[in-house]
C-alpha cells in the first residue's frame, strides 16, 4: 500500500486541501475577498509544493525513474520531473492572473480550480495504475473545462469551453474504453501488470490489445494536440482566457505526454510492435500541419496554438525513436520542460498584452517593443527559444531530440528523416516568429512606454533568466533530464 | 604558473577571452548607459571596442612566435562538451583585423550616426555583432562557432533593418523596377528578413554538417579533430566525409554570400553605411572565409593521410570562382554606389575562396592559404575605407545613386584622394597597393597549383581582375569627374552647400586608405612575413610540411625574385586594361556609355542581363518566396479549411459507398467536422496498428 | 455463468458506434452530451463484463469511478450549456463557429 | 354439417399452429437449448444438482487417482479405465486419471456421485459423434476441455440488447428532446440490467441511483429550462447524417470484426461471481489515492458548475440594491 508520506500524496495534501478550502473560505468571507488575497494563497500553496519536490530532488530522496510500480502511484523521479514542470506553469498562471482576474467574479473558485487541475496533472504523471490515471486525468480536465469558459460574458470563451469540453469528454470516454480492453485482456489495471500481460498475450487476442493501444493514442493524442486530433486546440486557445491557455498549452499537454510515455510507449514496447513508424508519421504530420498553418494566422494566440501543435510533433519524435536510443525519451523530456517554460511565458505575455492593450491581432502589436519592453523581450526570447535559436535553452532540447533521431538511424532507416523534418520545420517556424518579432520591434511609429503589470514582468524576467541561463549553461538541466528519463525495458 | 597564482587560466589567455567578452559586456551595459545619457553611449562603445582591440593586440607576440594559446573550460559535462578559446596565428591575426577595423568603424559611426534617435540600439547591436564575430574567430570548437554564427546572423538582421521605418531614402534599388515580375526595390525590413532567411539556409546546412562530424568524431573541438583521424576514416568509408565538409562549407556560403546564396548581400545595403562597412570589411562575410580557413587545413591533413577529400577543395574553388565573376560583372552596370561596392565584396570574397580552394588542390598548401588570407586582410582595409568614404558621399549628397553625384572632386578633396587610394587597392595597382600583392599571390597560387582546373580558374581570375579595375574606375569617374548632376545643382539652388565630412568620419577611412598604400609599398615583405608565420603554424599545428623549392631562373628584377612572372604580368595587364576602359568611358568620357550600350543589340542584351542580376534574384524569389507563399496559402485554405471541413467527410462518404452526388457543397458546422476528423483519425490509427 | 463474453462486447461495440454517430451528426449540444454518455456506458459495460469473466473485482471498481466521473462531467457540461443558452438563446453547436481558420 | 364443422375445426387447428412456435428443430442448424450447466454432485451434502447428463468434465487439479469412479462404473458400463497421465499433480501421486469410452458409457452419472473430490462433473454437451471407435475414447486431457455449448439465457440478453440499443437510438433520434432524455434513461437502465445479468448488483444499483436517478433528471431539467421551440428549430443535414451512419457502420463492423475474430469469442466462465464486498476492500486498500482524487474531482466539478451556472447579472443587481 502506498505510503501516505510519499511525494504525490503530500502534494495532494497541500494543493487539494487549499484547493477545496478556497471556495469555502470565500463563502465564509461573504464572497467579498479580493482577487489578490486568493491569488497569494494559491501562490503560496504552489510555491510550497514546488519547494517540496525541489527539496526532494536536491537531497536525492527521490527514487530514480521506475517504469512500473505495485501501487497506483509511483513515487519516482519521472513523476517529480513532470511535477516540477507543471508546477512552474501553474505558478506562471497564478502570477499572470493577478492582473488578469482583477475585477472579475469568483476569484476564489478560479484559483481553486487552477490548484485542482494542477494536482490532477501531477497525479497523471505519477500514476502507475490505469484507474488512478483515469481519475487523475479527469481531475485535470474537468476544472480546465470550467476555467476555459470562465469569462461568462465572453462568447469566445464559452465557445472555446464548449469545444474543449466536447472533445475532452469524448477522449475520456475513449480512454475508458481503451482501459476496459486492456483490463479485460490482462486482468489487472496496474500498468506494470498490463504491460507484462500484453507481453505474454495469446496471439488470437492481439488485435484487441492493438485496438486498446490505438484508443489510448487517440485519447491522449487529443490532449497532446496530435494531428488529426488537434482541431479543437486552436479554437480553444484563441477563445479561452490567456492565463488559462498557458496552463492548457504548457501543462495539460505535458500530462498527455506523461500518460503516453507511461502507457502507450511502454505498452507498445511490450507488444513488440512495429509501431514506431506510426508515431513517426503522426509526428511529421503534426509538426508540418502546425507550422504551416501558423504562418497564416492573424491572431497571436491562435498562431501560438498552432506552434504548440508543431511542438507536439517535435516531442513525439523522441517517443517514436525511444525503443532504440535513450536519447529519445531524454530529448522528449527536455523539450517538455523547456516547452513548459517557453509556452507558459509566451501565453502569460499575451495575457499581459490583453490586460493592458486589449488586442490579440498581430497587426496591432506593432511597436510593442517600445510600449511594453519587458513583456516584449520575454515574448521574443520565448519565441526564439521555441524556434531553437542558440544560445537559448530551446536549442539544447532540440539538439538532444534530433540527435536522438539521428542516433536511432542505425536501427530505423527513416529515423534521420524525422530529424530532417524537424530541422526544416524549425526553419519554417522562424518565418512566423520572425514576422512577429519584426512587428513588435521594427514597425510602428514612436510609441510611448506604458505601465506593464508587475506580475507579468516577474514571469517574463523569470522565463528570460531561465531560458538564457540554461541556454548558456545547460548542464544542470541535462543531468536532471537524464535522471528523470525512464530507461526502456 | 596558473595554479600558483590561483587563477583559473593562464594569464596570457585572458586576453583571448577578453577579446570577445568585452564587446558583449559593453552591449549589455549600453541600455543602462542610454538611460543616463544617450550621448555617452558612443563613447562607451568606442572605449570598449578599443579595449577589445588592445586585448587582441596583446596576443600578437604569440602569433609572431607561431605559438598557440589554447584554454578550455568544462561547458556541458554530461556530453563531455568543452568550451574554450584557441588563439593560434590564424585566429590572432583575424582577431586583430576584426578588432582594429571595427574600432575605426566605431569611431566613424560616432560621426555618421550622430543625432539618430535610436542610437543606443545601434551601439548595442554593433557591439553584439563584433562580439559574436570575435567569438567565431577565437572559438576552439564548432559548436561555439555556431553560437557566434547565430549571433552574427541575428545582429545583421537587426542592423540591416535598423531603419525599420522603411523610409524611401533607406530603400535599395530603383523604385518601381521589376525583374520577371518581382520588385527589385527593397525596404530595410525586407532586406533584413532576406539576409536572415538566406543565411539561415546556410546555417542549417552547417548545423547538419557539424552534427554529422560530431556523430562520428564525438567532438566539436578543432584540436581534437586533428588529433585523431579515426573518425575521418570511418566517415570516408561510408562516403560521408565530403558531404559533411561540404555542408559545413554551406554555412560559409550563406554567411559569405557566395553563389548561390549571394543575393542577400546586395540588399544588405539598406543598413547604415557603418554597418555595411562592418559587414563587408570585418565581420559577417569574412566569417565564412575564416571558417574555410579553419577547416581547410584539417581537410588537407586528412588528404595527406590518404583520406581523399579533394572534391571539397574543388567545390570551394569553383564556388569562389563563379561568385567572383558573377558578381563582378553585375558590378559593372549598377547605378548605386553602395551596391557596386557590395558586388565588389562578393566578388573579392570569391577570390579568397578560390585561393583557399586551390591551396588544397596543390602540393604547396601554404601558398594558396597565405594568398587567400592576405587578400582577406588587404580587402578588409580598402573595402572598409571605400565603404566609409561612400557613406560620407551619401551623407553629403543625400542620394545613393552615382548618377546623382558627379564632379565632386573639388568640393570633397580628402574623400576624393582617399577613395582613389583605396580604389587602387581594389583594382590592384602594381607595386604600391596591398591589393596588388595579395591578388598577385592568388594568381600565382592558382597558376602553380598544378590542378586540372588551374587554367579555367586562372582565366576567370584574370577576367575578374579586368572587370574589377573597370568598375572601380567607373565608380570613381561617375562620382568625382564629369559635370555636376542635376541633383547636386538642385541642392545648391536650395542653398545646400556641398562640403567635406567631419573629422571623425574622414579620419578612419583616411587611415585605412593610407595603410592600403603604405603596406602596399612594403607589401612583398609583409606577404613573406605572413607566409613565414603560416608555414610555421601549419607545420606546428597540422604537420603540413612545405618544402621550399628554390625559385627558378627568373626574368624579373631582383626585388621581385620568387614571384611568378606570368601571374605578375597578367595582373598588371588586367589592371591596365580595366583602368584604361574605365578611363575611356567615365573619366575622359570619350564614349557615352548609354549610347554605347544601345548601339548594339548584343551589348544591350548583356547590359540588361547584368542589370537584372542574371535574373538569379528574381528566380530565387519566384521559387522560394512566391511559390511557397502560394502553397502555404493553399495548404491553409484547402487543407485546414476545405479538406478538413469537407474533404474528410467526402472521403468517408466515398468509403461508405455514397456517390459524388452527396459530396458537393456540404455545409457543415465546424465542431462536428472536427469530431468527424477525430473519429476518422481514430480509425486510421487503429488500422495502422492492425495492419 | 451461462452467457458468453462476446455478446456483451458486441452490445458495447454497437453502443460505441451509436455514440460516435450521434457526436458526428447531431447539432444540438444536449444531444451530443447524450452521445458521450452512451459511449461511456458502452465502456462501463465492457468493464463489468470483463470483470465478470475474469473474474476480478477491479473492473467493477473502475466502473464505479467511471460512473461517478461521468456525473461530474455532465454537471460541468450542462452548466456550460446554460451559459451558452443565456448568451445565444441557442444550443446549436453548428452556430458556434466564430473561432475558426 | 358434420363435414363443415370438421373442416372448420381442422382449419382452426391449422391456423392455431401458424401462431404456435414450431417445436421441431432443424438440427444441426438449430440446437437444443438448455438452461444451466450439466449434472453435478456435491459430496459434502450428498445432493446432486440437476442438469443434462452429457459428456464429462474432469478437473485435473482435483483428481487424486483414487479410482472410485472406475469402481462405480464396474458392472454398469465398464467405460472408465484409469490411465497414466504425464503431469505431476501434488494430490495425485500415482498420476492416474480416468479415461472414458463413450462407446460404452450409458450416462448414468454414478461416477459423478462417486467422486468425493469435486473432480468429475457432467456438462450438457451431447454431440459426441465420431467416425471411428477410437474417437469416442476421451483421454483425461480431452476431458479437461470445457465443451462449447450454446446456451439459452440469450433470451434475456436479446431482450436487454433490444431495449438498450433501441432506446439509445431513440435518445438521439426522437424529435422531442424531452422524450429523448427519457429514452436515454431507458438506455442507462438497460445497462443497469446488463450489470445485474453480469452478477454486479452493486454497480447496477449505483448506475440506477447516479445515472437514472440524478444525471438523467438533471438533463431533463436543463432541457426544460432551455426554451424548447428554439432547440427544435434545426434539423440535421441529410448528407451529414448519411456520412455519420457510414462512420457508425465502419466503426461497428471493424470493431465487431476484431472482437469476433479474436479469441474473446469462446470465453465463458464457471467461476462464481465476485463478492461485492471485495469492491469495498479494493477501494480502501489499493485504490485509496484514486478515491481521494475522485473526491477532488467531485468538489471541483460542483464548485465549477455552480460558478458557471449562476446568473451574475441578477446577483450583482441584488448586491448593489
Amino acid at each position: 500500500m502506498l505510503e501516505i508520506t510519499s511525494t504525490p500524496m503530500i502534494l495532494v495534501a497541500i494543493l487539494g486541501t487549499v484547493g477545496v478550502a478556497l471556495p469555502i473560505l470565500s463563502i465564509a468571507r461573504g464572497e467579498r475577498g479580493s482577487n489578490s488575497f486568493y491569488a497569494v494563497i494559491a501562490f503560496a500553496a504552489l510555491a510550497a509544493s514546488i519547494a517540496y519536490v525541489g527539496y526532494q530532488f536536491v537531497t536525492g530522496d527521490i527514487a530514480p525513474s521506475a517504469v512500473f510500480s505495485d501501487d497506483v502511484l509511483g513515487d519516482d523521479a519521472f513523476g517529480g520531473f513532470f511535477a516540477i514542470a507543471m508546477l512552474i506553469v501553474a505558478l506562471f498562471t497564478t502570477v499572470g492572473s493577478f492582473n488578469y482576474m482583477r475585477k472579475r467574479n469568483s476569484p476564489a473558485v478560479y484559483y481553486s480550480l487552477i490548484l485542482l487541475a494542477t494536482i490532477g496533472m501531477v497525479l497523471v504523471a505519477y500514476s502507475t495504475d490505469l484507474v488512478m490515471l483515469f481519475v487523475a486525468w479527469e481531475l485535470m480536465s474537468i476544472p480546465t473545462y470550467v476555467l476555459a469558459g470562465f469569462l461568462k460574458k465572453n462568447p469566445s470563451s464559452n465557445e472555446a469551453a464548449l469545444k474543449y469540453f466536447l472533445f475532452g469528454a469524448l477522449s475520456s470516454a475513449i480512454i475508458v474504453y481503451g482501459i476496459s480492453l486492456a483490463y479485460g485482456l490482462t486482468g489487472s489495471t496496474n500498468i506494470g501488470e498490463v504491460v507484462r500481460g500484453f507481453a505474454a498475450l495469446d496471439a488470437s487476442l492481439m488485435p484487441l490489445a492493438l485496438l486498446s493501444v490505438g484508443l489510448f493514442i487517440a485519447g491522449f493524442g487529443f490532449k497532446m494536440g496530435l494531428v488529426p486530433f488537434h482541431q479543437w486546440l486552436p479554437d480553444t486557445y484563441e477563445g479561452a482566457p490567456s492565463p488559462v491557455v498557458a496552463l492548457l498549452a504548457a501543462a495539460t499537454k505535458k500530462a498527455g505526454f506523461a500518460a503516453a510515455i507511461r502507457v502507450v510507449v511502454l505498452g507498445m514496447v511490450a507488444l513488440n510492435l512495429d509501431w514506431t513508424l506510426a508515431l513517426g508519421i503522426i509526428a511529421v504530420m503534426t509538426m508540418t500541419v502546425g507550422n504551416v498553418a501558423a504562418i497564416m494566422q492573424k491572431n497571436i494566440s491562435r498562431m501560438l496554438a498552432y506552434s504548440s501543435i508543431g511542438h507536439a510533433g517535435y516531442i513525439l519524435i523522441g517517443l517514436a525513436v525511444s525503443p532504440h536510443t535513450p536519447l529519445g525519451l531524454q530529448g522528449s523530456l527536455y523539450q517538455i520542460l523547456n516547452h513548459a517554460v517557453m509556452k507558459g511565458a509566451a501565453f502569460i505575455a499575451i495575457a499581459g498584452i490583453v490586460t493592458t492593450l486589449a488586442v490579440t491581432n498581430i497587426d496591432k502589436l506593432a511597436g510593442l517593443g517600445r510600449k511594453m519592453p519587458v513583456t516584449a523581450l520575454g515574448l521574443v526570447l520565448s519565441l526564439f527559444a521555441l524556434a531553437g535559436i542558440p544560445p537559448l535553452s530551446g536549442f539544447w532540447s532540440k539538439l538532444v531530440l534530433f540527435g536522438g533521431a539521428l542516433d536511432a538511424g542505425s536501427a530505423l532507416w527513416w529515423a534521420p528523416w524525422l530529424a530532417i523534418a524537424g530541422v526544416l520545420n524549425s526553419a519554417l517556424s522562424l518565418a512566423y516568429y520572425g514576422w512577429l518579432t519584426r512587428k513588435m520591434y521594427f514597425e510602428g511609429e514612436r510609441e510611448k512606454r506604458i505601465a506593464e503589470p508587475k506580475s507579468i514582468m516577474a514571469v517574463m524576467i523569470f522565463a528570460s533568466v531561465f531560458l538564457v541561463g540554461f541556454g548558456i549553461y545547460p548542464e544542470p538541466l541535462i543531468q536532471f533530464v537524464e535522471f528523470a528519463a525512464p530507461v526502456m525495458p | 604558473m596558473a595554479a600558483e597564482l590561483g587563477l583559473p587560466f593562464e594569464p596570457s589567455t585572458i586576453g583571448a577571452w577578453l577579446v570577445w567578452i568585452l564587446p558583449f559586456a559593453a552591449a549589455l551595459i549600453i541600455p543602462g548607459v542610454a538611460k543616463l545619457s544617450k550621448h555617452a553611449t558612443g563613447y562607451v562603445a568606442v572605449a570598449f571596442a578599443l579595449m577589445s582591440s588592445l586585448s587582441a593586440a596583446s596576443l600578437i607576440p604569440a602569433a609572431l612566435q607561431a605559438h598557440e594559446l589554447h584554454h578550455q573550460i568544462m561547458w556541458i559535462e554530461s556530453i563531455g562538451l568543452k568550451g574554450g578559446v584557441l588563439a593560434d596565428p590564424l585566429s590572432i591575426i583575424m582577431a586583430n583585423v576584426v578588432a582594429w577595423i571595427s574600432f575605426l568603424i566605431m569611431i566613424y559611426s560616432t560621426g555618421y550616426m550622430r543625432g539618430d534617435r535610436d542610437i543606443a540600439r545601434f551601439w548595442f547591436w554593433m557591439l553584439f555583432f563584433i562580439g559574436s564575430m570575435q567569438l567565431i574567430v577565437l572559438s576552439d570548437n564548432l559548436l561555439q562557432v555556431f553560437f557566434g554564427w547565430e549571433g552574427v546572423g541575428l545582429a545583421s538582421y537587426a542592423l540591416i533593418s535598423f531603419w525599420y521605418r522603411d523610409k524611401k531614402k533607406d530603400h535599395v534599388g530603383t523604385e518601381g523596377r521589376t525583374v520577371l515580375g518581382m520588385l527589385d526595390y527593397y525596404s530595410p525590413t525586407h532586406a533584413g528578413m532576406k539576409a536572415f532567411v538566406m543565411t539561415k539556409v546556410g546555417d542549417i546546412m552547417m548545423l547538419a554538417g557539424m552534427f554529422l562530424i560530431f556523430l562520428f568524431a564525438g567532438t566539436f573541438g578543432f584540436k581534437e579533430l586533428v588529433g585523431d583521424t579515426a573518425w575521418a576514416v570511418e566517415m570516408s568509408a561510408q562516403g560521408l566525409l565530403v558531404p559533411a565538409f561540404v555542408l559545413l562549407f554551406g554555412g560559409a556560403i550563406g554567411k559569405s554570400a557566395q553563389f548561390p546564396l549571394n543575393e542577400w548581400l546586395l540588399e544588405a545595403m539598406t543598413g547604415p553605411t557603418a554597418v555595411s562597412a562592418l559587414i563587408h570589411a570585418a565581420t559577417m562575410v569574412k566569417a565564412g572565409v575564416f571558417l574555410v580557413a579553419r577547416i581547410g587545413p584539417i581537410v588537407f591533413t586528412l588528404g595527406a593521410a590518404g583520406i581523399l577529400a579533394d572534391q571539397f577543395f574543388e567545390i570551394v574553388a569553383w564556388v569562389g570562382a563563379i561568385t567572383a565573376l558573377l558578381l563582378a560583372t553585375q558590378g559593372m552596370v549598377n547605378p548605386e554606389i553602395k551596391k557596386v561596392l557590395a558586388y565588389s565584396t562578393g566578388s573579392q570574397i570569391g577570390y579568397m575562396m578560390m585561393a583557399l580552394g586551390v591551396a588544397g588542390l596543390s602540393q604547396q598548401y601554404v601558398d594558396g592559404y597565405t594568398a587567400g588570407f592576405f587578400h582577406l586582410i588587404s580587402h578588409a582595409m580598402f573595402k572598409a575605407s571605400l565603404f566609409m568614404a561612400a557613406g560620407s558621399l551619401l551623407h553629403v549628397v543625400g542620394s545613393r545613386f552615382m548618377t546623382d553625384m558627379g564632379g565632386l572632386r573639388k568640393q570633397m578633396k580628402k574623400t576624393y584622394v582617399f577613395m582613389w587610394a583605396a580604389g587602387l587597392g581594389l583594382m590592384g595597382a602594381p607595386f604600391i597597393t596591398t591589393g596588388f600583392w595579395s591578388k598577385d599571390a592568388i594568381f600565382a597560387a592558382v597558376y602553380e597549383s598544378g590542378s586540372e582546373w588551374a587554367l579555367p580558374l586562372y582565366v576567370i581570375a584574370v577576367l575578374t581582375a579586368v572587370i574589377t579595375a573597370f568598375y572601380t574606375t567607373r565608380m570613381i569617374g561617375m562620382v568625382f569627374y564629369g559635370p555636376k548632376s542635376r541633383h547636386i545643382e538642385k541642392m545648391e539652388e536650395k542653398g545646400h552647400h556641398i562640403h567635406e565630412a567631419p573629422l571623425s568620419m574622414w579620419a578612419p577611412y583616411g587611415i585605412l586608405a593610407i595603410l592600403t598604400i603604405g603596406i602596399g609599398i612594403i607589401g612583398l615583405s609583409a606577404e613573406e612575413g605572413l607566409h613565414h608565420t603560416f608555414t610555421a603554424y601549419l607545420e606546428n599545428s597540422f604537420g603540413i610540411h612545405t618544402g621550399h623549392e628554390a625559385a627558378g631562373a627568373s626574368i624579373l628584377p631582383e626585388f621581385l625574385q620568387g614571384l611568378n612572372p606570368v601571374a605578375l604580368g597578367s595582373s598588371m595587364i588586367a589592371f591596365g586594361a580595366g583602368l584604361g576602359l574605365g578611363y575611356a568611358f567615365y573619366i575622359a568620357r570619350w564614349v557615352d556609355p548609354a549610347k554605347f550600350v544601345s548601339s548594339n543589340i548584343v551589348f544591350y542584351a548583356i547590359h540588361k542581363l547584368l542589370l537584372n542580376r542574371w535574373y538569379l534574384n528574381a528566380m530565387i524569389y519566384w521559387c522560394f518566396v512566391a511559390a511557397p507563399l502560394w502553397l502555404a496559402r493553399g495548404v491553409f485554405r484547402y487543407f485546414e479549411q476545405t479538406a478538413i471541413d469537407y474533404g474528410m467527410n467526402i472521403g468517408l462518404q466515398k468509403a461508405a459507398g455514397w456517390g459524388a452526388r452527396v459530396l458537393q457543397g456540404t455545409q457543415t458546422g465546424v465542431a462536428q467536422s472536427y469530431l468527424f476528423v477525430f473519429g476518422a483519425g481514430l480509425l486510421f490509427i487503429v488500422l495502422i496498428l492492425l495492419i | 455463468m451461462t452467457n458468453e463474453l462476446v455478446d456483451f462486447a458486441l452490445v458495447s461495440v454497437a453502443l460505441l458506434g451509436i455514440g460516435i454517430y450521434g457526436l458526428a451528426v447531431k447539432r444540438n449540444f444536449i444531444r451530443m452530451l447524450f452521445a458521450i454518455e452512451i459511449i461511456i456506458n458502452a465502456a462501463n459495460l465492457n468493464l463489468v463484463a470483463f470483470a465478470r469473466f475474469l473474474p476480478d473485482s477491479s473492473g467493477q471498481t473502475l466502473a464505479l469511478f467511471s460512473i461517478a466521473i461521468a456525473a461530474a462531467e455532465v454537471a460541468v457540461g450542462l452548466s456550460l450549456i446554460i451559459v451558452a443558452y443565456r448568451m445565444y438563446q441557442n444550443v446549436d453547436i453548428a452556430d458556434f463557429r466564430s473561432l475558426k481558420g | 354439417m358434420g363435414t363443415a364443422t370438421g373442416i372448420i375445426r381442422a382449419l382452426n387447428s391449422g391456423v392455431k399452429h401458424l401462431a404456435i412456435k414450431r417445436f421441431t428443430l432443424k438440427y444441426p442448424e438449430e440446437k437444443l437449448k438448455f438452461v444451466g450447466d450439466g449434472y453435478q454432485f456435491d459430496p459434502s451434502t450428498g445432493v446432486g444438482i440437476a442438469g443434462l447428463k452429457g459428456r464429462h468434465m474432469l478437473f485435473h487439479d482435483h483428481c487424486t487417482g483414487c479410482q472410485l469412479c472406475s469402481i462405480a462404473c464396474e458392472g454398469v458400463a465398464e467405460a472408465i479405465a484409469m490411465v497414466k497421465v504425464p503431469e505431476d499433480q501434488k494430490q495425485n501421486k500415482k498420476s492416474i486419471m480416468p479415461q472414458i469410452d463413450y462407446g460404452k458409457c450409458v450416462f448414468c452419472g454414478l461416477c459423478v456421485d462417486a467422486c468425493p473430490f469435486y473432480a468429475l462433473y457432467m456438462t450438457n454437451d451431447y454431440e459426441l459423434s465420431s467416425f471411428t471407435k477410437e474417437g469416442l475414447i476421451y483421454t483425461p486431457a480431452q476431458l479437461q476441455v470445457k465443451p462449447f455449448v450454446s446456451q439459452d439465457s440469450e433470451i434475456q440478453i436479446t431482450g436487454l440488447t433490444v431495449i438498450t440499443i433501441g432506446s439509445a437510438i431513440a435518445a438521439l433520434e426522437l424529435r422531442s428532446l424531452v422524450y429523448g432524455s427519457i429514452a436515454l434513461m431507458g438506455t442507462l437502465g438497460g445497462i443497469a440490467g446488463f450489470f445485474l445479468l453480469l452478477d454486479a448488483p452493486f454497480v447496477a444499483l449505483f448506475q440506477l441511483a447516479v445515472y437514472v436517478g440524478s444525471i438523467a433528471v438533471l438533463i431533463l431539467f436543463t432541457v426544460m429550462l432551455v426554451k424548447r421551440e428554439l432547440i427544435f428549430k434545426k434539423i440535421e443535414d441529410k448528407r451529414r447524417k448519411l456520412a455519420g451512419i457510414g462512420l457508425m457502420l465502419v466503426v461497428m463492423m471493424s470493431l465487431g470484426a476484431v472482437f469476433l475474430e479474436s479469441g474473446v469469442k469462446t470465453i465463458t466462465t464457471d467461476e462464481p461471481a465476485v463478492d461485492f464486498r471485495d469492491i469495498g476492500t479494493d477501494f480502501v486498500t489499493y485504490y485509496w489515492p484514486a478515491l481521494i482524487a475522485m473526491a477532488l474531482v467531485l468538489a471541483g466539478s460542483v464548485t465549477g458548475a455552480l460558478v458557471l451556472a449562476r446568473r451574475e447579472d441578477v446577483e450583482n443587481d441584488q448586491r448593489t440594491s
